[in-house]
């Protein structure tokens, strides 16, 4: 079973990486590059097949190593 | 009046909210003569708390030392300044950032290193050196890898990026830190003494200037937290974590450093805790002037940003200025050049005022003078701390067998190697470093000269819990000695008091006691207070920390040709002992770690003995009769010794006589010692010219082979104290996922 | 020796290159801002160390993409010189000037320390003053130097003998333990194919006199010197 | 209008990061964990509102900034 997290900066905290891709875009001569914030993508091959256990899982994984929950959200998808 | 910011109400919550006691929301009413408004209790609060104002504090930081004939700047400044001849100064400071890196340690730390960064080059300075002084739980509390790893890091990933390589620190661990890490972090920078920025602002109608990154809603109330004890819940509010961005802080440096080469700065202040606000009265009140602030102007990175969010703010990397008139558009060029915001948000005006105005509301309209002068100031009550008993030698168990306690104590979380972190950390960058991390003293060369600078944080924190007044001497003689031991002469110091809860009489009184035997070294031993940190409420549930005055020294050496390292340099030189002892076993290293006690009174620092065994140490490595030098501290003798076979990787052997028990001799932590290892031909002359001068010095032996041998007690080979020391840290750390 | 140093937000080892290049070469080469477009006349250009821009996103891949790059690689392509060091080398391959990728270190952690390097090629312009097999020290301080090549290119590189300095143990034996940072075949620089370009994690330049920590670094900076004499 | 960039390491390119937090992951107790891949998320916010012309131009970043071909896939989301 794969799992698929998307680990994203809560709003408001300051995100220096999207920051300065996005002045790196406009250098490149990119024009209307309004905003860019920058997240982890996760993904994980589970042995569990159960589809709730694996979120469960998951949901755990992300709270104690893959999102840091003081500045950081995550969302889980399974497939 | 115009209209005011003041549809919400000041009820009696929102002020203790806002960390103010009855009476000293009534001082406010009453300077302002009505009630304020919401930005306006937000500014006094900020700027009366614990961490802007000193109030529990300064009645007592005042009776410290400041003054030398080499001080350019002592404390009141960003960060306080040494001549160090030829017409270059060094600028230093430590800081502290203890509540965030718990919260959040890779930010917290970061923060903290850009934090001190900025107050050493506020000033004109190019830094050179960072060091970190850090206090973590016991290894087994489950909090303390996740905590050391995460500092470590955040230290590293900021020091890094901006190029400022970080050279040296010390590492504590102990139960007392378990729910209160101390992160303190120092930084020193080199500048033309006749080039110095001050943050008194001056020239009624000049621009004041906004520049480096944009305000977001970080760290709202970050000062206060920084002055209210820790609860357990305090945890899970989990306040809003500024986050660095070291990238925006190398900018700021270089864009900084530019402009400062031009003729166009009149005042500079970093925006360090309570950000626009401590930033702008600290420049009005210096200058005795007013202040009118548009903050329409200031850049924002948030939508709907209030004037109340944007004065609290501690959005990071930025800075304030004041500019000779007609200079904006140099200024301006030069952050535009390195990609940083730059804003003309206000002017200097003479109403003595901090006015602020916000779509076209005067949303702030406060005295400057009496909020800065009229900030509450406490004398708390305190107890003297009690004595804690002496311990005899004769009342301690020998060690079964002396190496097996050696190697106990190498391999141990207090005295295990650092080399985990160190390595972490770039500590050559800049081309100048060299003495790295591992020695006494860190040394970095001053750019293109011959000079050095010696730096070292020290502090002893269960010397400081058994007895303050001799912790606060030890803390500053340690730091003194480290300085000495690389032949350089020890200039000033900068200082983090970190304490627990000032309001406890018993905590209080740690704080004023460590603070007297900080001052009488310091006159002792010519060594001035130029700066500091005070970081309170180090506490949780009512425990407080151990009593914690880290202390960061800062020598010169006028020739590092002569610098000495803790390294012999070959085998059969001849270890000599400085200094005497009785072999003090209370609060040692060796109680804790061998017979897992505490207890005992700490070790008598004799200031007198300190200055002049020093002296006499220093003399002899300018005199280039020194191929290595050691202080003795935590551990004593036998562990300092074994720490200079580490290093050079040569063993020793040598003979402890009998006039005091081994462990005693081998083991006590009496102060105002050191190890020279020595050519045979200096040997004697050395030893006599001491005791010719009442120095009590003595040979212990001489430097070979690889193993570390003890007359009739020890041999063990050196790599078996090699791996116990250089492992214990990686293997710790290796378990930090596990469950 | 005519050199010039390019100078990126964020470089933090501008200083010490050119420090070295002076020292060694006599000359102080020509400091060159990353918003130019064109290169002064010189010999060697060399990238420092550092954290351009952070090191946000990849490591070298927006400096890579600012202005002067393309008088860089006009450069090298013509078969002058181009020294690359850390976050150089990083640059140098996200502009194509060397082939692979430096990913993060396999222990994920920043990593400043000594490292014993065998000269596994000493005919290249920038190698030739040491000894074929040399074991040198030299301080490593970086965050990504893994370096990574898909086995095509790996192959290509030790066949080409494109690899110039390899991290080995005291017996210049390439071991995992003697590996920093989990790099390919314990790759710490390589050439390309020409030889005028050279890349390597490692720093030469911090390594140049004794009160340093001593002298193994010189020998690029002076193989430069005499490749051009 | 937003695009979403998943920046991900091609097969075969080894994953430091990944392989780290898969040892993480069972180090803490986690069970079954048989592989983990981190990649990068990338929110762009757009002035461009024609949802092609928007593919197109992030299309071109990519390939000329946000991810490296030699060793990262990319996939583009507009919405
Ligand atoms: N957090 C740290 N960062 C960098 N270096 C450190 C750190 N902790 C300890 N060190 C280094 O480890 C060595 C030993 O530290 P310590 O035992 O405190 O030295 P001393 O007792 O001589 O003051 C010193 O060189 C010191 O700079
Ligand atoms: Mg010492």
């Amino acid at each position: 079973m794969k799992a698929r997290v998307h680990v994203t900066l809560k709003n408001g905290v300051l995100d220096p990486q999207g920051k300065a891709i996005e002045h790196a875009l406009t250098a490149l001569g990119f024009e209307g590059v309004n905003d860019v914030r920058q997240g982890k993508f996760i993904e994980l091959d589970l042995a569990e097949t159960d589809k709730d256990a694996a979120r469960a899982a998951v949901e755990k994984m992300c709270k104690s190593l893959l999102a840091n929950t003081v500045i950081e959200n995550y969302s889980i998808d399974i497939d | 009046m115009t209209a005011f910011e003041n549809n919400i109400d000041i009820t009696e919550d929102l002020i203790a909210e806002h960390g103010l006691s009855a009476d000293e929301y009534q001082r406010v009413l009453d300077i302002m003569g009505r009630t304020p408004t919401l930005t306006e209790l937000g500014i006094f609060s900020v700027m009366w708390s614990e961490h802007c104002s000193y109030k529990s504090s300064r009645l007592h930081l005042k009776k410290l030392p400041t003054e030398a004939p080499w001080v350019i700047c002592g404390p009141g400044e960003n960060a306080g300044i040494i001549d160090i001849g030829d017409g270059q100064a060094a600028i230093f400071k430590m800081e502290s950032h203890n509540h965030p890196s718990y919260i959040e340690p890779y930010q917290g730390a970061a923060t903290g290193v850009g934090g001190i960064l900025r107050d050493v080059f506020t000033m004109g300075a190019r830094p050179v050196a960072n060091m970190n002084a850090l206090r973590f739980g016991e290894p087994e509390h489950p909090k303390t890898r996740h905590l050391l790893s995460g500092v470590v890091e955040g230290i590293g990933g900021y020091g890094n990026c901006v190029g400022v390589p970080t050279v040296g620190g010390e590492t504590n661990f102990h139960p007392s830190y378990n729910g209160n890490i101390l992160v303190n972090a120092m930084t020193v920078g080199l500048a033309d003494a006749d080039n110095i920025f001050y943050c008194a602002a001056a020239g009624v109608g000049n621009p004041v200037v906004y520049v480096g990154s944009k305000t977001g809603r970080d760290g709202i109330h970050g000062a206060t937290m920084a002055s209210a004890e820790f609860t357990e819940d305090s945890e899970e509010k989990r306040p809003t974590v500024q986050v660095g961005d070291p990238f925006t802080e190398k900018l700021l440096i270089e864009a900084c450093l530019e402009l400062m080469q031009k003729d166009a700065i009149v005042a500079i202040q970093d925006m360090g805790a309570a950000g626009l606000t401590s930033s702008s009265v600290e420049m009005a009140s210096k200058g005795d002037v007013g202040f009118e602030l548009n903050l329409n102007n200031v850049p924002q990175r948030e939508e709907h940003m209030t004037p109340y969010e944007m004065m609290l703010s501690e959005s990071q990397e930025r800075m304030l200025m004041v500019l000779k008139p007609g200079h904006e558009g140099e200024a301006e060029a030069i952050f535009r050049k390195w990609d940083l915001d730059f804003a003309v948000i206000g002017e200097i005006t003479d109403t003595g005022n901090l006015t602020l105005t916000f779509d076209g509301d005067v949303v702030a309209d406060i005295p400057v003078a009496p909020l800065t002068d009229l900030a509450p100031e406490y004398d708390r009550p305190w107890v003297p701390s009690e004595p804690k008993a002496d311990i005899k030698a004769e009342d301690v168990a020998a060690p079964a067998d002396l190496g097996d306690a050696l190697l106990k104590m190498m391999g141990s979380p207090h005295l295990a190697s650092r080399k985990w972190i160190w390595e972490q950390y770039d500590h050559m960058v800049m081309g100048d470093t060299i003495q790295r991390p591992g020695g006494d003293a860190a040394m970095v060369r001053v750019h293109g000269t011959e000079k050095g600078l010696a730096i070292s944080t020290d502090c002893t924190p269960r010397y400081c819990y058994a007895d303050p007044v001799q912790g606060g001497r030890q803390a500053v003689a340690e730091t003194w000695r480290n300085i000495t031991a690389t032949g350089a002469t020890p200039l000033a110091i900068t200082n983090c008091l970190n304490f627990g809860n000032p309001e406890r009489p018993e905590i209080m009184g740690q704080f004023v006691e460590c603070l007297k035997g900080m001052g009488e070294a310091c006159i002792a031993l010519d060594y001035p207070v130029v700066s500091g940190n005070v970081s309170l409420y180090n506490e949780t549930n009512g425990t407080g920390i151990h009593p914690t005055p880290a202390i960061g020294g800062v020598g010169l050496i006028a020739d590092t040709s002569k610098m000495t390292t803790i390294a012999p340099k070959a085998e059969g030189e001849v270890l000599v002992l400085i200094g005497g002892g009785q072999g003090h076993l209370g609060a040692s290293l060796y109680l804790d770690i061998i017979e897992s006690r505490e207890d005992g009174g700490a070790p008598e620092v004799d200031l007198d003995k300190e200055r002049h065994y020093g002296d006499f140490v220093r003399e002899q490595i300018l005199g280039s009769k020194v191929s290595a030098c050691h202080d003795i501290s935590d551990g004593g003798l036998l562990v300092a010794l074994t720490e200079m076979s580490l290093a050079s990787s040569i063993g020793f052997d040598i003979d402890l006589g009998d006039n005091l028990p081994i462990h005693a001799a081998a083991f006590g932590e009496d102060q105002a010692r050191y190890i020279l290892s020595v050519t045979a031909a200096h040997a004697e002359q050395i030893v006599k010219d001491a005791q010719d001068e009442n120095i009590p010095a003595s040979i212990l032996g001489k430097t070979q082979g690889t193993d570390l041998i003890v007359k009739g007690q020890m041999n063990i080979p050196l790599q078996q104290v090699l791996d116990l020391h250089r492992n214990w840290m990686p293997e710790y750390m290796r378990a930090e996922h596990s469950a | 020796m005519k050199s010039a140093v390019i100078v990126f937000p964020a470089s933090n080892c501008d200083r010490d290159m050119a420090v070295a290049l002076e020292k060694i070469t006599g000359q102080a080469p020509q400091m060159v801002w990353h918003q130019e477009s064109e290169l002064p006349d010189v010999d060697l250009v060399a990238l420092p160390g550092g954290f351009s821009y952070g090191d946000y996103l990849r490591c070298g891949a927006m400096a890579a993409r600012s202005h002067i790059m393309k008088a860089i690689v006009d450069h090298g392509n013509q078969g002058k010189y181009v020294f690359g060091v850390c976050n150089g080398f990083q640059v140098l391959t996200e502009t194509g000037l060397l082939p692979g990728a430096l990913m993060r270190n396999r222990n994920l952690k920043f990593i400043c320390k000594d490292v014993t390097l065998k000269v596994e090629n000493n005919d290249s312009v920038f190698t030739r003053q040491y000894q074929h097999g040399q074991l040198i020290n030299i301080p490593i301080a970086h965050h990504d130097g893994n370096y990574f090549a898909d086995a095509d290119t790996l192959k290509r590189l030790e066949d080409n003998n494109q690899i110039a300095v390899r991290y080995v143990d005291h017996n210049g034996e390439a071991t995992k333990a003697a590996n920093p940072n989990g790099s390919q075949h314990n790759i710490a620089g390589i050439l390309n194919k020409k030889g005028n370009v050279l890349g390597m994690m490692p720093h030469p330049e911090r390594l140049i006199e004794d009160a340093l920590g001593g002298t193994d670094g010189r020998g690029f900076f002076e193989s430069l010197m005499h490749s051009l004499n």
